[in-house]
């Protein structure tokens, strides 16, 4: 409550002194003649001044504060240095507990003086809190005001902050990718230590139902990723037999053969495929193509699984088209006219044009864009989860199930094994392999791209 | 925190859902926040420690483990109190339109399993198809079985009840069981792989669709959905007994299990309205044998042990540890 | 050796061969055209099945069977102090009765009221709540069917199966007849679907909680997503010197921009879940793993349209004694912000349609209030249709489809927003 | 026969002697807009033609009318009529595929496909079928290449990329590819605009080669070019043909002031 | 005071008197490539310097360096010196948005701003905070839009778009805009080459009477315009200050053969 106060107030005081840092520019400007900044630069010098060093006091604060106020009620408890972190931090947990209003169970006397103490030490930090901000606030505040002046280059400092600003924003990506591995590592690393790390790589079988009753030894050799990655493989590989000829044929026929009117109603429209939830292609997948593409594998006297690989990547490959097709599109778009007018001054037909000069020119962007299909079909969830199998066997047969890693992620965590179990921790085991796949396939992807966006 | 938070199997949700809906509108109370996590997700979330951020409630469709039981007393979630509210029977169905069909556990062992023994003290993969390949009296199709992953307690209770039985029915196992306890283990868990078995993910209601456009198919789902899609499907008879109310409730139908919850009694006196919540959920208008709960195909418990349970609730009998 | 290889004569054109060529080659341009068509029409096509299979499925939950009672609450002992103390069960069930045929028995009346939905006297409560001058008057009530019963009515229920086969007995088919010959059953649309939360019975249950849910987790995705997607894209494409540090953090956000769903699913899990200890199920934490993902996709358009600022207008501003931030933040952000804003749109579309981050974060979870902000546990759309769809109760099967039919409606409609928004202000340099 | 028949026959046959290309009434609208208005231009044989005139005048767009290029531009109308070889090229009977291949189109930015020399070269032929064999084409791409001036430059490898070529030998390349189908007429947009200067004598070299076995029409911005390559020059202004007359006599005494001042450099 | 002292002070003197802005040596590497090679050239105050040359030969890149639009170019990298009034204008301390304000420019294509006429023409004053008052603004406007000879054809669509006016109406707008914030020094890269005749000689003559308050610095591809507008001629080729001189002379009598070339239109 107080924090939302004190943002409220650090936000007024901000206005406040960029308007007065404005007007008093505006004041000496007229007694001094031309300045360097104008007085908007000024004004909004003086706002940072005040608002910003003043907010990252108080983040900091809020973010210290419990540790302290722990250190200092823990070292004012009788008794506490002989207690071990465990116990100590349990202990913590019930005076913070009791502070707040929520009894457990009738409070010592010693936890009770120690719960005195931590609000006493509460109410003052608040307050402490309150006037520190409010006095950086000042102080950044006067500092701000003090620097205006005809030669201060407010514009250069406001312009530096919002500088510092953009490049904090442009590391977001990083700190994500970190905390991406650092969230995989950890857990992956603990999975590790109770199955080898050959065996998860190089092992054939991936059977997760042995090793899971509690009265059996850990792994046993059921958790062998190839299988998993095979299916992976399969089903993706199968999305793209759908998508790649699909795609690319109607980007040629949007950019090529279609009048404007055509193209303004489709391509929204096949961008509607791209848009609709996966979670819908899973149920239309399992429900509806499933069940059809097992009767004509049935009544082609093909062996075919309810769940067919063929189902699921089919499904999953109409929903890659309309990537593929726009990739594709910026591929044709980004060959100059130059090729085109010089392949029809030869007398090509537009279909010459297209298949000997735009094709091959634009290939290396057209295999980026199907790369990085790929690696969306290799990381496409909800659609396996629903649609395809669970069974993880090595088979090329497009009618029969297979199972892919994202599949295995979703099953192993939300299903019901008990935390520490290999079960579970397989599936940070999993996420890491699939990152590194994914980022594997989306660098070369990029590369391709890049490289051959340097061509023109 | 104003709201209950109610973790857990995925089996126990729809009951902890209707509780919650009750409770909600009569005492005009905040809904509890019920979430489906799994049995293992639950304890874990449940065990996490106590305080705002932990769960008050968590279900579960088997009792807790020992293990479970250690993380929860070293984060210094200490009092709990354990709630059995009934039975789920597990069935086995297939479409209205399939010819009927009664099963022993063995013949669902011969079927499901992915190693048979070969009467010579070894063991062969499952040569079973069609379940024909199995009696000659039983139809002559296709062996598609919907199952539940492995990762759910529901494919855990399935083996154990099912699976477990049915295999020790064969020849030799019963030596095996002795001789080397992993091996009969690994043979009478383990699900075929090569495809008549297919695990079908945790959502039971894609099999009940799937069931109904594939007549040759069955399905292992809990007793709740064969009872809503009355119209649809049939049981396949378990031992010659059908899953009713009844049967599973007096242990005539082989394969029901007991569904529980666990409740933190450390959050009783702090959560406002946990004690109401967890009133409603033992009341007669639930779990009695004309309750709402009984309405969404739990089996209720018999008399006694009901009132039993009220009491151990009510007062937050301590699980012995 | 042909004419044309022959030096300075001419090719003839006109030769049978040569005309024959230029037929075959006019046809494979056909053929080629076709092929394309062939494509589109695939495509659109699988899309026309899709739409045309979930709107032949859910159309029917868009419609809820009620039955229009009068009851007269002046006449009822009613302590207007303890409203919520009122025995409204007994009110609903002796108003309810009275549309019964004649005198019914204990277990029939029981059976009797399990056609209307178990939830009607906490309806008429909330009814009288919003409005206590009901409390003095006899007013007509719609109380919903319960969900068997509005199966039947719809026809989804087969008379002819046999009795034990339906979840409807033939007593309450006979009951339900005889309500529609007193013409108190109707079926108006469904706006429960839209302004109730969830429930556990489907005649109730609604979509407002997800709804709010998703908007909630999208104004978070938003609000961190769009500004600093645009900073980070400035510094990237303005400031940034060319050198390895930028080259890796441009590789990093294209790469994130492909990131699996469910690895940010585990991010979030870990990350905002374990060690910020932010609260389950809540659509802050929703928000965030969905602006982590939207960001990428930002940041990458965000370059592209300032890209495409011809670099004239640059040169005119720097030209007039501009610094470089008033010419970025004068001319090229205004003269980008059409595209940015249709890629924002489109990039929180795919956020709004995004699943299974959010199921490993707990937001599919059952909650019976739509949440009042970003902290209250909430669910959002795409989940509550995940758990919807592993309910046993029939009328969720059909809601299902509704409720994805409503997703979808959401998401033409953002990209629509970004068409008309590239159309009206694209501009060509 | 009446006099009038037998004078326009006679005449008829005259312009099929020395005239290869003849424009009538020729106006091109962009949309709305109108880029040209009733030009008439005749292109002769073995004749270099240059268009000159400010920029923005027309001369691409009369230029892209010869070989119906203006067709790949979806708002491009044209009107009038132009013949080659006395048939109309805007018939409807006409195939465009023919007409572009018998009047060959070398641009201002020399576009070389991405491929390599020989198949830039190839393309041309393959695709009309004009080379029956292998040995067949090779010897139309030698030709070609031979009569582009390149091929003693790239004989070595002619399977490397044609864009790896500087952009003299680029343009030369293109020309190369042009000549390879045996067109009848070439036309050339500003084809050394984007040359440097020695580059530009290479192809100015070129052009007076080529003349001996093809009609060309030339556009170039530069009038010094004009003068140095073309034997006929025609000046556009503002989507008009001003004049159109002997190289010579205009750069000497053109009859219009416009392209007096054109030429003094008083415009453009 | 040594002789040499003197001598120097006194040139440092007469430089401050009659040259706006000096460059010593300048040199610009694009990258690795070196575009510009040690060129020393002088503006003089009231002066049309018109700066010529064939494509690529560098104008651009020495224009750019005088008012350090260059540093927008990530990889190109300026040595040498350049002063505006005798201050290095690449010192540290100079403020290159100050500087720009002093040196304006005006670009090839028209680069109105997609605001209004008059948004186009405040935006400078505006930022450089040189308006006091809303009227002072106006004042601002209108006087410069007048110098650009532009304010009869637009004064009573000051809020219409300044992109939908004529080319070279558009052009005299960014003239007007450089204007607007009083520069010193106006630079103009080819300001008519996108230009019909009669909006070249209207911009002509505006440069013309510029000329009385400003420093103009032109580039242009015409040699006929350099003769028209120019008092002072600078020939580049090849990156290389070739010769610098009077106008008059340059035309007549230039003493480079490049020069004697280049005019004569024998390649470029
Ligand atoms: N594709 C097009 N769409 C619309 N207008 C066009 C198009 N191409 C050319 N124009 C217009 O037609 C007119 C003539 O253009 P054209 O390209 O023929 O001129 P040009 O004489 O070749 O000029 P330049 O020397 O600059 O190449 C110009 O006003 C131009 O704006
Ligand atoms: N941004 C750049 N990056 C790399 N090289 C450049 C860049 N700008 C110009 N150059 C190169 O520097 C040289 C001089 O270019 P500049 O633009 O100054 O020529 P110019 O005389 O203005 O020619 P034009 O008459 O075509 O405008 C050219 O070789 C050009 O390729
Ligand atoms: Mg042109
Ligand atoms: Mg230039
Ligand atoms: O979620 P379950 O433990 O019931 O499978």
């Amino acid at each position: 409550m107080m924090t939302g106060y004190l943002l409220l107030f650090l936000l007024l005081a901000a206005s406040a002194a960029s308007i007065i840092g404005s007007r008093r520019a505006v004041a000496q400007r007229a007694a001094m003649g031309r300045a360097h900044s104008r007085p908007i630069y000024h004004g909004l010098n003086v706002a940072i001044w005040t608002g910003v060093p003043a907010l990252v006091f108080l983040l900091l604060w809020l973010a210290g504060q419990n540790t302290v106020l722990d250190q200092l009620v823990i070292a004012s408890y009788p008794g506490a240095e002989s207690l071990d972190p465990a116990a100590r931090s349990l202990l913590l947990s019930e005076i913070r507990q009791v502070a707040s209003g929520s009894i457990f169970r009738e409070p010592t006397p010693e936890v009770r003086a120690a719960v005195e103490h931590l609000k006493s030490l509460q109410s003052l930090a608040q307050w402490a809190m309150v006037v520190l901000v409010a006095a950086v606030a000042i102080v950044g505040a006067t500092l701000g005001f003090r620097v205006i002046g005809q030669r201060y280059r407010a514009r250069h400092s406001v312009e530096r902050s919002i500088t510092l600003f953009m490049m904090f924003s442009s590391l977001v990506a990083i700190f994500t990718t970190l905390g991406i591995v650092a969230s995989l590592v950890f857990e992956a690393a603990r999975f590790f230590s109770m199955v080898p790390i050959t065996e998860f790589l190089f092992g054939l079988r991936w059977e997760p139902q042995i090793a899971m009753r509690a009265d059996q030894v850990a792994g046993q050799g059921a958790f062998g990723v190839v299988p998993v990655l095979f299916g992976t493989f399969v089903i993706s590989a199968l999305a793209m037999l759908v998508a790649v000829p699909v795609g690319i044929l109607s980007a040629i026929y949007l950019t090529e053969y279609a009048g404007p009117k055509f193209r303004a109603v489709v391509k929204p429209a096949l961008e509607i495929l791209a848009g609709i939830p996966t979670v819908v292609y899973g149920f239309f997948a399992v429900l509806t193509v499933a069940p059809a593409i097992r009767t004509l594998g049935l009544s082609l006297g093909i062996p075919s699984a309810p769940n067919s690989a063929l189902a699921a990547g089919g499904v999953m490959g109409v929903m890659i088209i309309p990537f593929i097709s726009s990739l594709s599109d910026d591929a044709f778009a980004a060959v100059p006219r130059a090729m085109r007018e010089g392949s029809y001054a030869l007398g090509a037909t537009k279909g010459e044009t297209i298949r000997k000069v735009l094709l091959p020119a634009a290939l290396p962007g057209i295999v980026g864009g199907v790369l990085l299909g790929f690696s969306r079909a290799v990381g496409e969830t909800m659609i396996v989860v629903m649609a395809a199998g669970l069974i993880a066997q090595m088979t090329l047969n497009p009618f029969e199930a297979v199972t892919t890693v994202t599949v295995q992620i979703v099953t192993l965590l939300i299903g019901d094994s008990e935390f520490d179990n290999p079960k579970t921790l397989a599936a940070f085991a999993l996420g890491l392999v699939l990152f590194v796949i994914t980022l594997g396939l989306n660098l070369i992807a990029l590369h391709t791209v890049r490289k051959y966006r340097e061509k023109y | 925190r104003d709201q209950i938070m109610v973790v857990g199997s995925s089996t126990v949700f729809p009951y902890s859902q209707a509780v919650a809906e009750e409770f909600a509108n009569k005492t005009g109370n905040q809904a509890p926040v019920v979430e489906s996590v799994g049995t293992g997700g639950g304890f874990k979330a449940f065990c996490g420690g106590i305080g705002e951020a932990t769960a008050d409630i968590t279900g579960a469709s088997r009792a807790i483990k020992e293990s479970e039981l250690k993380l929860c007393a070293d984060n210094g979630v200490t009092d709990i109190t354990e709630a059995m509210i009934g039975y789920d029977g597990l069935s086995i169905a297939h479409a209205r339109s399939a010819p009927e069909m009664n099963l022993t556990e063995e013949q669902v062992f011969l079927a499901l399993a992915a190693e048979l023994p070969d009467g010579k003290g070894g063991f062969i993969a499952n040569p079973n198809k069609k379940w024909s390949d199995i009696d000659a009296s039983l139809p002559d199709f296709d062996i598609i079985a919907f199952g539940p992953p492995p990762t759910s307690g529901t494919r855990d209770a399935f083996v154990e009840l099912v699976m477990h039985d049915g295999c020790s029915e064969l020849e030799g196992m019963a030596d095996l069981k002795k001789s080397d306890a992993d091996k009969w283990n690994e043979v009478c868990s383990r699900m075929r792989q090569d495809g008549p078995f297919v695990e079908a993910g945790e959502n039971d209601n894609l099999i009940v669709q799937r069931l109904e456009s594939d007549p040759n198919a069955v399905g292992i789902f809990g007793y709740s959905f064969l009872y809503e899609n009355n119209d649809k499907l049939k049981a396949v008879k378990i031992n010659d007994i059908e899953p009713t109310f009844d049967t599973i409730a007096d242990g005539s139908y082989p394969v029901a299990r007991p569904l529980f919850f666990y409740v933190k009694n450390q959050h009783r006196d702090v959560i406002p309205g946990m004690k109401e919540f967890l009133a409603e959920y033992v009341s007669e208008e639930a779990l009695g044998p004309d309750g709402y709960l009984a309405e969404r195909g739990l089996t209720p418990l018999s008399d006694e042990l009901r009132a039993e349970l009220q009491t151990n609730v009510l007062e937050g009998k301590k699980l012995g540890m | 050796m042909t004419p044309a290889a022959t030096n300075g004569a001419l090719v003839d054109w006109h030769s049978a061969e040569m005309k024959a060529r230029r037929k075959a080659r006019y046809a494979a341009d056909r053929r080629l055209q076709i092929y394309g068509m062939v494509a589109i029409t695939f495509a659109l096509g699988f899309l026309a099945v899709l739409l045309g299979t979930l709107t032949f499925t859910g159309y029917k939950a868009f419609t809820q069977t009620v039955a229009t009672v009068e009851i007269d609450l002046s006449s009822q002992d009613i302590d207007r102090a303890e409203l919520m103390e009122a025995n409204w069960r007994n009110i609903v069930k002796d108003a309810l009765l009275t549309t019964a045929p004649g005198e019914l028995s204990r277990s029939d009346e029981r059976a009797y009221m399990s056609l209307f939905t178990s939830s009607a006297p906490y309806l008429i409560r909330e009814a009288v709540l919003k409005d206590r001058s009901l409390l003095d008057r006899s007013s007509a009530y719609r109380i919903p069917l319960s969900d068997p019963l509005d199966q039947l009515a719809k026809g989804e229920v087969d008379r002819a199966t046999p009795e034990n086969q339906r979840r409807v007995s033939d007593q309450q088919i006979a009951w339900y007849d005889s309500l529609v010959e007193q013409g108190v059953i109707s079926q108006p649309f469904n706006w429960a679907l839209f302004f109730n939360a969830d429930s556990r019975f489907p005649e109730l249950a609604g979509l407002a909680g997800a709804i709010s849910g998703s908007f909630w987790a999208l104004l978070v995705c938003f609000l961190i997503s769009f500004p600093v997607g645009i900073a980070a894209a400035i510094y990237l494409e303005e400031f940034a010197p060319k050198n390895r540090f930028t080259d890796l953090i441009e590789i990093n956000i294209n790469n994130l921009a492909a990131v699996p769903s469910v690895v940010f699913g585990l991010l979030g899990l870990a990350v905002f879940l374990g060690w910020f200890g932010l609260p389950r199920s809540v659509p802050l934490v929703g928000g965030l793993v969905l602006s982590l993902m939207t960001l990428p996709t930002l940041i990458i358009v965000t370059r592209a349209s300032l890209k495409s600022v011809p670099s004239s207008i640059r040169e005119a501003a720097l030209g007039v004694g501009a610094s470089k931030h008033e010419a970025i933040f004068h001319h090229i952000l205004p003269l980008a912000m059409p595209t940015i804003m249709t890629g924002t749109i489109i990039g929180l579309a795919q956020a709004l349609g995004e699943t299974a981050p959010l199921l490993l974060i707990g937001m599919n979870a059952f909650i019976t209030s739509p949440p009042g902000g970003v902290m209250e546990a909430s669910t959002a759309l795409p989940t509550q249709i995940f758990i919807w769809a592993d309910s046993p109760e029939r009328g969720f099967v059909a809601r299902t489809s509704a409720a994805i039919l409503v997703l979808i409606g959401f998401l033409i409609l953002m990209n629509a927003i970004a068409i008309f928004l590239r159309q009206r202000f694209e501009r060509r340099w | 026969m009446s006099e009038a028949i037998v004078e326009k026959t006679l005449e008829k046959k005259m312009n099929d002697l020395s005239y290869k290309m003849i424009g009538q009434d020729v106006s091109v609208y962009y949309g709305e807009k109108r880029a040209l208005f009733d030009v008439n231009l005749k292109v002769r044989k073995n004749t270099v033609t240059a268009l000159i005139g400010p920029s923005g005048c027309g001369k691409s767009t009369f230029l892209r009318c010869l070989n119906r290029m203006n067709d790949t531009i979806d708002i491009a109308r044209v009107t009038g009529t132009i013949t080659l070889d006395g048939a109309d090229i805007y018939d409807p009977d006409i195939d465009v595929v023919e007409l572009r291949a018998r009047v060959g189109m070398v641009f201002q930015k020399p576009n070389p496909f991405p491929k390599s020399i020989f198949e830039n070269v190839a393309y041309g032929p393959r695709i009309h079928g004009l080379a029956r064999s292998k040995a067949d084409l090779d010897q139309i791409v030698e030709s070609s290449l031979q009569k582009a001036g390149l091929w003693n430059e790239v004989k070595d490898r002619l399977h490397e990329a044609g864009t790896g070529l500087s952009g003299g030998q680029q343009q030369r390349l293109c020309i190369a590819r042009a000549v390879a189908v045996s067109p009848e007429v070439i036309l050339m947009d500003e084809p050394c605009s984007a040359l440097d200067p020695i580059a530009t004598a290479r192809v100015e070299e070129l052009i007076h080669e080529l003349r001996a076995n093809y009609s060309i029409v030339i556009v170039t911005h530069s009038m010094q070019q004009a003068a140095r390559v073309s034997q006929r020059t025609a000046m556009f202004h503002l989507g008009h043909l001003v004049e159109e007359d002997d190289t010579d006599k205009m750069f000497t005494n053109p009859n219009d002031q416009r392209t007096q001042d054109y030429i003094m450099g008083r415009f453009g």
